[in-house]
């Protein structure tokens, strides 16, 4: 059950700066996604709040106590913090169990009952992420994703009040990862643990997390609950990376009145019910590839007329990329609607 | 003193030797003719001596290339002895430290017995009956005292057994040096000491070191007052003005001899017998005295602050016995002086 | 046209599968590339060795091992060699280790200077190490004059001669072994290994204890087991040390015999070769067992940030650093020099009584030296080069290709280290004269002998710090180079070398500057013309010119000292031009 | 342009079977996903392929040669293949650049205007997956995904013809990985390079390949086009693992007719009109999450009744668990359509 804040963080790696004054707040028992494109920062984040590296500039607070500024840092140790590494960071050697015991032997708080008999729990965690019966091999001796299941196994065993994770499902499938989100929500509700969790997969921000923080080079794009981030998107960025929204170009004619262009010239109006006024800068309307339907195009009739240029499919749906005019839009449909590469649709918007 | 008067008149007994090679290069040229080639020369000499020597006889042959290996008395008869193990042995002249040295491999038949000519100046104590060896020089073991430490200079070996140098003497051991085992096989067949003076060297708290080489550092440094070592290091320290003083005890001393033999596997015999008989030569005495050691030769000067061979009163054991018994007293020896 | 595309295409294929056979029968041949010339020039020698312990009059037989091991002074001498060398190993390995962690992983400063001072202790001659420990701790040394001093009466705190002296001095002679060999290991473990011990709970300490040291273990063994061989072959500190006391090790035992001259004395040296010998191995056994478990998951590239700051301890921990270089390596520096710039040995060091004169005289006066020099210098880094190939071959295919013969072979290569220098140049002579009945190749009696006794000695030294490297490099950036096409030599020259670098330089380094100040063999194979350093300094030594050994060797360590600041100098500057 | 053929391949790792007499064919020019849970074996597949090891016993051949069987093996180096390593494989000491650059340099029959202009090459394939201008890093200096961008460069520079791919986008996120999808389905089409991708990404193997290839625990359970292993699963592994698939338990009347266990008794008979037959043995319905309505319960109504036990946010759609009886359904909603915890709703099959 711990809180914590990052008050103006910076972190510079001798010219890079991966962090730029960056505010964050974790409130106790939250589960926070930081979700961001490659390279942003999110390992760094983690990282500073683990306690391995110091902060450039700023400070670093865990239950109101500040363990970190440019000079001083508490020690990784003393912070009762469960960590997956992006990278596993497994010991080599030392065989699974072995790797997943270490916290409890090293760990101070951990639950008596843990303590006194450590090859129960790791055999139960292993049991847990599928990897039963493992207890003696080596990292050496194990597929990646195997390696990422001991490295969370190990994060979690001891009970951690604050768990911090980077991308701890990146290498399963998904079935295992569906299993393996339960687990992560068991912990997070039963125990109160406090959850700091880095993914690039929106899907398990949006159903994981009390709050989700999008990241964008080093910086804080936007932070707020799934469903904020999902509908009220602030920014392009963060209405492309969570939602995957194309972006209409046209000029804002009133608050509720986007006028589409259309070969060049505004025409279209479309009116919408939301607040857009992020997008009124830019003078585009952000639409999801769900709220774009595809229809055969008829000669003569007056809408946005697009080509298909590829398409994906998805099982149940297909995914296709239409070019209109200099954009090129992507759009969902049913598996039932197929159009062939090349062939003109029309674009209708429906939001 | 009737040893070092006559150095001037014994030019005029080996004249005919000695006389045509120094005034005149005429009759030496058949003989170089003939003293040709290479002659792989191992000694135990230090490297400058070595050098020296090889230097005047080259003079003498210019036609002889002398190649030299020149080692610890150990390291070379070790290498001496692997050679003869693999069949091979490459020395043609051998000139290490102790006499029971060369009895052992005249016993292995790996000496060209060598009646030199130059040898008659020698005494007959201090050469192989055989010709198989012969002595070069004469050093004396003797008792070196630090200077700064001992006022009184003390004339009797019985000083290392007596309080005053209590803990505060050292020897080389037998086990690691072939001229300590020489020295405590003569001192031990001495009617005066015998191995109670080594069990009485024992009870004083003798150090026993690994050669010495180490025996004189310790003295010269001043980590003990007393030491038993050879003449010429205590000379030669003496003269650069190390803390040391050089005491020939009355009862008499040790002396090794650094014998000469030409083994028997040389390819160069002319060469060889050539070498031992510059060695042996005045002249080649001469050269030893000027690198600061005793001559063997009758007659030939003694450097400063060294006593001459006729004056010095060795004390000697029969070589062969010595030799068959080295074994024993060295194993007798570590016994008697271990187990602190 | 059809067919002639067909025809080529099955050609080039053709010609693949002549290739790809080749590179298959080679692979199988690697066994043999490597076993031959090991055998012949490892294990021949040695069976040489112990073919004379067999010989007896009445033909092949036990009877000096008989004779031997029924003495108790030998088993007395085996007790003492194991003695001394195996807790010897544990100081050189708590301090080796010790440091190398402050200098790689801590804030700690003066590192150049630590790393060149740590080195001393292998370039200092063993007899002027002794000799300043005699001064130091000898009954009538320094500290203990000075005990009785403060107590007012005669007390002996410590005294350097006998068993626990000799473990001490070598201890400490040794340890830069296993520093060397521990310190690039320590670049190269992943800093996030540690970190996840630290958000483990654990803390400082065991992290330490159960991530850093068993990941450190390739270089901690490696230099632990060089440190115990060293310690069987030395013959410098038992002999000042231990004789006096009356107590013999294995290696003074063997001088013993060989010195004895009787015709069994050889053998009976050979026997208790053999004895030394199994010492050695059942090390090199230990060895294995301690390395079995290590790993390397991923290879990382050498980290040299600092992991752990010292914070207030700092200056105290540089204080006892320091003082503990000063007394182990600063002072038998000094003693040296001094015993070089007095007139004559045993003056007291006052103004009047020193002088230049011994270093001119070496230096400029004594015309052995500069060929001395001259020829250790091209022995050493011909030894150095020759290891640095063969040593690094070998280690690389001993750990890619384990196996019973890879260990079997790697015991042969680390004997003649372990053995006393004067035995192994006796089983050179042995070898060398004639190696097959019938064929001389005539290199005994040349340099060439002394370089084949050098690279066979010190072999083991590159062998081990390669296999360092080696090992801390996993097969995944090899496998990536070999499918992205590079080919044996670009693996190497690209990717391998790289990364194995900092053990084959450590290799390098320990194998020019021993064989550059090697002493023993040397003086039982040079003839004239191939004098060597060691040469030169025994020779001084042994004609009792003191001052001028000591000169010598003062000059040399201080010229390798210089070598050393002007390449970290070197370095430091290179460094900062590239930042810029 | 290469085909490969796996045939009868075994792989042990001492006592481990990583490979059960494994059989596979890869046309020229084809595009083939593995599939497969966690420590399935598709990353030992990789690595026979490549050449690292060889098999047990079988034997693997490439363009019609054999190049690999338990005793011989044509070295790696030899076999002109790309590859992107599941642990990144980058080289530490070398910059981005060089790693980049080195097949380049050293692989046969490279194009020779890359041989020629290396740097133009590597600059335009940084660029490619976004990391122009970081030429000069070290791998230690990038963070996980931008690894896994540099190994994916490396693969692909040197335009190979045979592509091996071990999760090469798992570290990127939703908007880089669908560029660098297309990225790679241009080389395939463009370059008809043949490739062998690995993937834990259901959506990924579906829109990318020609051919999926579905394994578990060391063996080919199915294999086929992306519809075919979509919609015509030949086991419930598959179904499952593929369409996320939940059985509902019953039994098989007829071919067409399926009868609903309703309270431990058959009932409700569904009508089927896909062909069925891998199921009869289990008395399964495969049902798709999307196959299954909710809608509120009407107290009396006849029908399927579950209880909600846990919801997921998507942002367009929630996916429900809801517990059946004994079992468990996963069901995909529209987000419109919302049910609190633990309420009671009817489940309507749609097939
Ligand atoms: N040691 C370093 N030296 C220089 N730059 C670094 C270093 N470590 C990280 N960076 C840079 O800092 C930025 C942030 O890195 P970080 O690892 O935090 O990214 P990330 O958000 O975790 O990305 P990913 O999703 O790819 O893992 C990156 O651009 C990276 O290249
Ligand atoms: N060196 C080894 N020793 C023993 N077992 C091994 C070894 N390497 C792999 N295995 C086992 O073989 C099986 C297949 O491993 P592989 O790496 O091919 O799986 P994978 O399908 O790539 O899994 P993932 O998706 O997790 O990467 C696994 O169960 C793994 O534990
Ligand atoms: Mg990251
Ligand atoms: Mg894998």
């Amino acid at each position: 059950m711990n809180s914590a804040r990052v008050v103006g963080v910076s972190k510079k790696f001798g010219g890079v700066t991966a962090l730029h004054q960056l505010d964050l707040q974790i409130g106790q028992g939250e589960f926070v996604a930081l979700l961001g494109p490659s390279g942003c920062g999110k390992t760094t984040l983690l990282r500073l709040l683990a306690g391995f590296e110091s902060p450039t500039s700023g400070e670093i607070w865990i239950n109101n106590e500040c363990v970190a500024d440019a000079s001083k840092r508490k020690p990784p140790e003393e912070r009762r913090i469960g960590m997956v590494f992006q990278s596993f960071a497994l010991w080599p050697h030392l065989t699974v169990y072995e790797n997943v015991a270490f916290p409890l032997q090293h760990q101070q708080q951990v639950p008596e009952a843990f303590r006194q008999n450590p090859k129960a729990r790791v055999a139960q965690m292993l049991e847990m992420v599928g990897l039963g019966g493992m207890e003696e091999r080596f990292p050496s001796q194990l597929s990646g994703g195997q390696k990422q299941r001991v490295a969370l196994a190990r994060a979690i065993v001891f009970n951690p009040t604050l768990l911090l994770m980077d991308e701890p499902l990146s290498s399963l499938d998904a079935e295992l990862r569906m299993q393996m989100r339960k687990e992560i929500q068991f912990i997070h509700r039963e125990l109160g643990t406090s959850i700091v969790y880095v993914t690039h997969d929106q899907s398990e921000a949006l159903a994981m997390a009390d709050q989700i923080v999008v990241m964008k080079s080093g910086r804080v794009e936007q932070a707020g609950t799934p469903h904020d981030i999902y509908y009220a998107p602030e920014s392009p960025f963060v209405a492309k990376f969570v939602g995957r929204a194309n972006f209409l170009k046209g000029s804002w004619a009133a608050p509720g009145t986007f006028l589409l262009e259309k070969h060049g010239a505004p025409a279209l109006p479309i009116t919408v019910s939301r607040d857009f006024s992020a997008f009124y800068a830019q003078q585009v309307l952000p639409v999801r590839p769900d709220q774009l339907k595809l229809s055969a195009w008829q000669p003569g009739a007056d809408g946005i007329v697009g080509k298909v240029v590829h398409v994906q499919f998805q099982g149940r749906e297909l995914i296709y990329s239409i070019r209109v005019g200099e954009e090129e839009w992507e759009v969902v449909t049913d598996i039932s609607e197929r159009f062939a590469y090349d062939e003109p649709v029309q674009v209708e918007v429906c939001l | 003193a009737c040893g070092s008067q006559p150095s001037s008149s014994t030019p005029s007994q080996p004249a005919p030797q000695s006389a045509p090679t120094a005034a005149t290069a005429a009759p030496a040229e058949p003989a170089s003719a003939k003293v040709a080639g290479t002659l792989s020369f191992y000694t135990s000499q230090p490297d400058a001596d070595a050098a020296a020597l090889i230097d005047g006889f080259s003079k003498k042959y210019p036609d002889v290339k002398v190649e030299l290996f020149r080692s610890g008395t150990e390291e070379v008869i070790s290498r001496l002895q692997a050679e003869a193990q693999a069949g091979q042995v490459k020395a043609d002249v051998l000139l290490v430290a102790d006499a029971p040295t060369f009895a052992s491999l005249k016993k292995q038949d790996l000496l060209l017995p060598y009646a030199s000519p130059e040898a008659a100046d020698i005494p007959a104590e201090w050469k192989d009956a055989d010709g198989a060896y012969t002595g070069t020089k004469v050093m004396a073991t003797v008792l070196a005292v630090n200077s700064s430490k001992v006022k009184t200079l003390p004339d009797s070996w019985k000083v290392l057994t007596s309080p005053e140098a209590a803990g505060k003497a050292i020897m080389p051991s037998p086990l690691y040096s072939g001229a300590a085992a020489y020295n405590v096989g003569v001192l031990t067949r001495q009617n005066d000491f015998g191995w109670d003076y080594i069990a009485g060297l024992k009870t004083n708290q003798m150090t026993v070191t690994k050669g010495n080489g180490a025996v004189l550092k310790s003295v010269a440094g001043g980590e003990k007052d007393y030491g038993m070592v050879v003449d010429y290091l205590v000379a030669r320290a003496k003269k650069e003005g190390s803390p040391v003083e050089l005491v020939y005890p009355n009862e008499g001393v040790p002396v090794i001899t650094e014998p000469i033999g030409i083994m028997k596997a040389t390819k160069n015999e002319a060469a060889a017998k050539a070498f031992v008989d510059y060695v042996l030569s005045e002249e080649g005495q001469k050269l030893a005295s000027s690198l600061g050691y005793t001559p063997i030769r009758k007659g030939v000067e003694a450097p400063e602050g060294l006593r001459a061979q006729d004056q010095i009163k060795a004390l000697s054991a029969n070589i062969d016995e010595l030799e068959a018994a080295r074994e024993a007293d060295k194993k007798k020896f570590g016994e008697m002086m271990g187990g602190n | 046209m059809a067919t002639n595309w067909q025809t080529a295409v099955s050609e080039r294929q053709m010609g693949e599968r002549r290739k790809f056979a080749a590179s298959l029968s080679l692979d199988k041949a690697a066994t043999w590339i490597v076993l031959v010339p090991v055998a012949f020039f490892f294990v021949y020698p040695l069976w040489k060795l112990i073919a004379l312990s067999v010989q007896t009059e009445a033909g092949l037989g036990l009877r000096y091992f008989a004779e031997v091991l029924a003495n108790a002074r030998t088993w007395e001498a085996v007790g003492h060699t194991i003695t001394a060398a195996g807790l010897s190993t544990l100081i050189s390995i708590g301090l080796g280790v010790s440091l190398a962690w402050l200098c790689a992983y801590t804030d700690i400063r003066g590192k150049a200077a630590i790393h060149a001072l740590a080195l001393l202790p292998l370039l200092i001659p063993s007899y002027v190490m002794t000799l300043a420990w005699t001064q130091l701790a000898g009954p009538q040394g320094v500290l203990n004059r000075a005990a009785s001093w403060l107590a007012g009466g005669p007390v002996e705190l410590w005294n350097v001669y006998g068993l626990d002296g000799i473990v001490v001095v070598m201890g400490l002679t040794h340890y830069p072994l296993v520093y060397m060999l521990t310190l690039s290991v320590l670049y190269r473990i992943p800093k996030e290994l540690e970190w996840a011990a630290h958000s483990s709970g654990a803390s400082a300490r065991t992290v330490f204890a159960r991530v850093t040291l068993p990941l450190a273990l390739p270089g901690i063994a490696g230099g632990g087991l060089l440190a115990f061989i060293s310690g069987l072959d030395n013959f410098g500190i038992p002999a000042f040390l231990g004789i006096p006391e009356n107590i013999a090790v294995l290696s003074t035992l063997i001088y013993e015999e060989v010195i004895g001259f009787g015709p069994s004395a050889f053998a009976r040296a050979a026997v208790l070769s053999v004895l030394l010998g199994v010492i050695a191995l059942a090390g090199t056994g230990l060895q294995w067992g301690l390395l079995r478990k290590s790993r390397v998951d991923q290879t990382s590239a050498e980290d040299k940030s600092i992991r752990r700051s010292l914070g207030k301890h700092r200056l105290a921990v540089e204080i006892a650093v320091g003082g503990f270089l000063l007394v182990t390596s600063v002072l038998p520096l000094l003693s040296m020099a001094a015993n070089a710039f007095v007139k004559a040995y045993g003056l007291p060091f006052v103004p009047e009584n020193l002088t230049w004169k011994h270093f001119a005289f070496v230096l400029f006066d004594h015309a052995g030296t500069r060929g001395a020099i001259g020829n250790s210098l091209m022995l050493a880094s011909m030894a150095g080069v020759l290891c640095v190939v063969a040593g690094t071959l070998f280690a690389y295919w001993r750990i890619h290709k384990p196996s019973a013969a890879g260990k079997a072979m790697e015991g042969a290569v680390a004997l003649p280290y372990a053995l006393p220098g004067m035995v192994l140049g006796l089983a050179m002579i042995l070898t060398w004269i004639e190696p097959i009945p019938g064929w001389q190749p005539g290199v005994y009696g040349t340099v060439w002998l002394i370089l084949i006794a050098y690279v066979t000695r010190f072999l083991i030294l590159q062998v081990k710090s390669s296999t360092v490297s080696i090992m801390q490099v996993g097969k995944e950036v090899e496998e990536a180079a070999r499918i992205n096409g590079g080919r044996f030599w670009t693996r190497w020259r690209r990717i391998l070398l790289p990364l194995y670098a900092p053990g084959m330089a450590t290799g390098l380094f320990l194998v020019f500057l021993t064989a550059f100040t090697e002493l023993t063999i040397s003086s039982l194979l040079w003839t004239s013309g191939s004098e060597t350093i060691g040469v030169v300094i025994f020779s001084f030594e042994q004609a009792g010119s003191t001052t001028y050994s000591t000169a010598l060797s003062t000059v040399i360590v201080v010229a390798i000292l210089l070598a050393l600041s002007a390449g970290s100098l070197w370095k430091r500057y290179w460094q900062r031009r590239i930042e810029r």
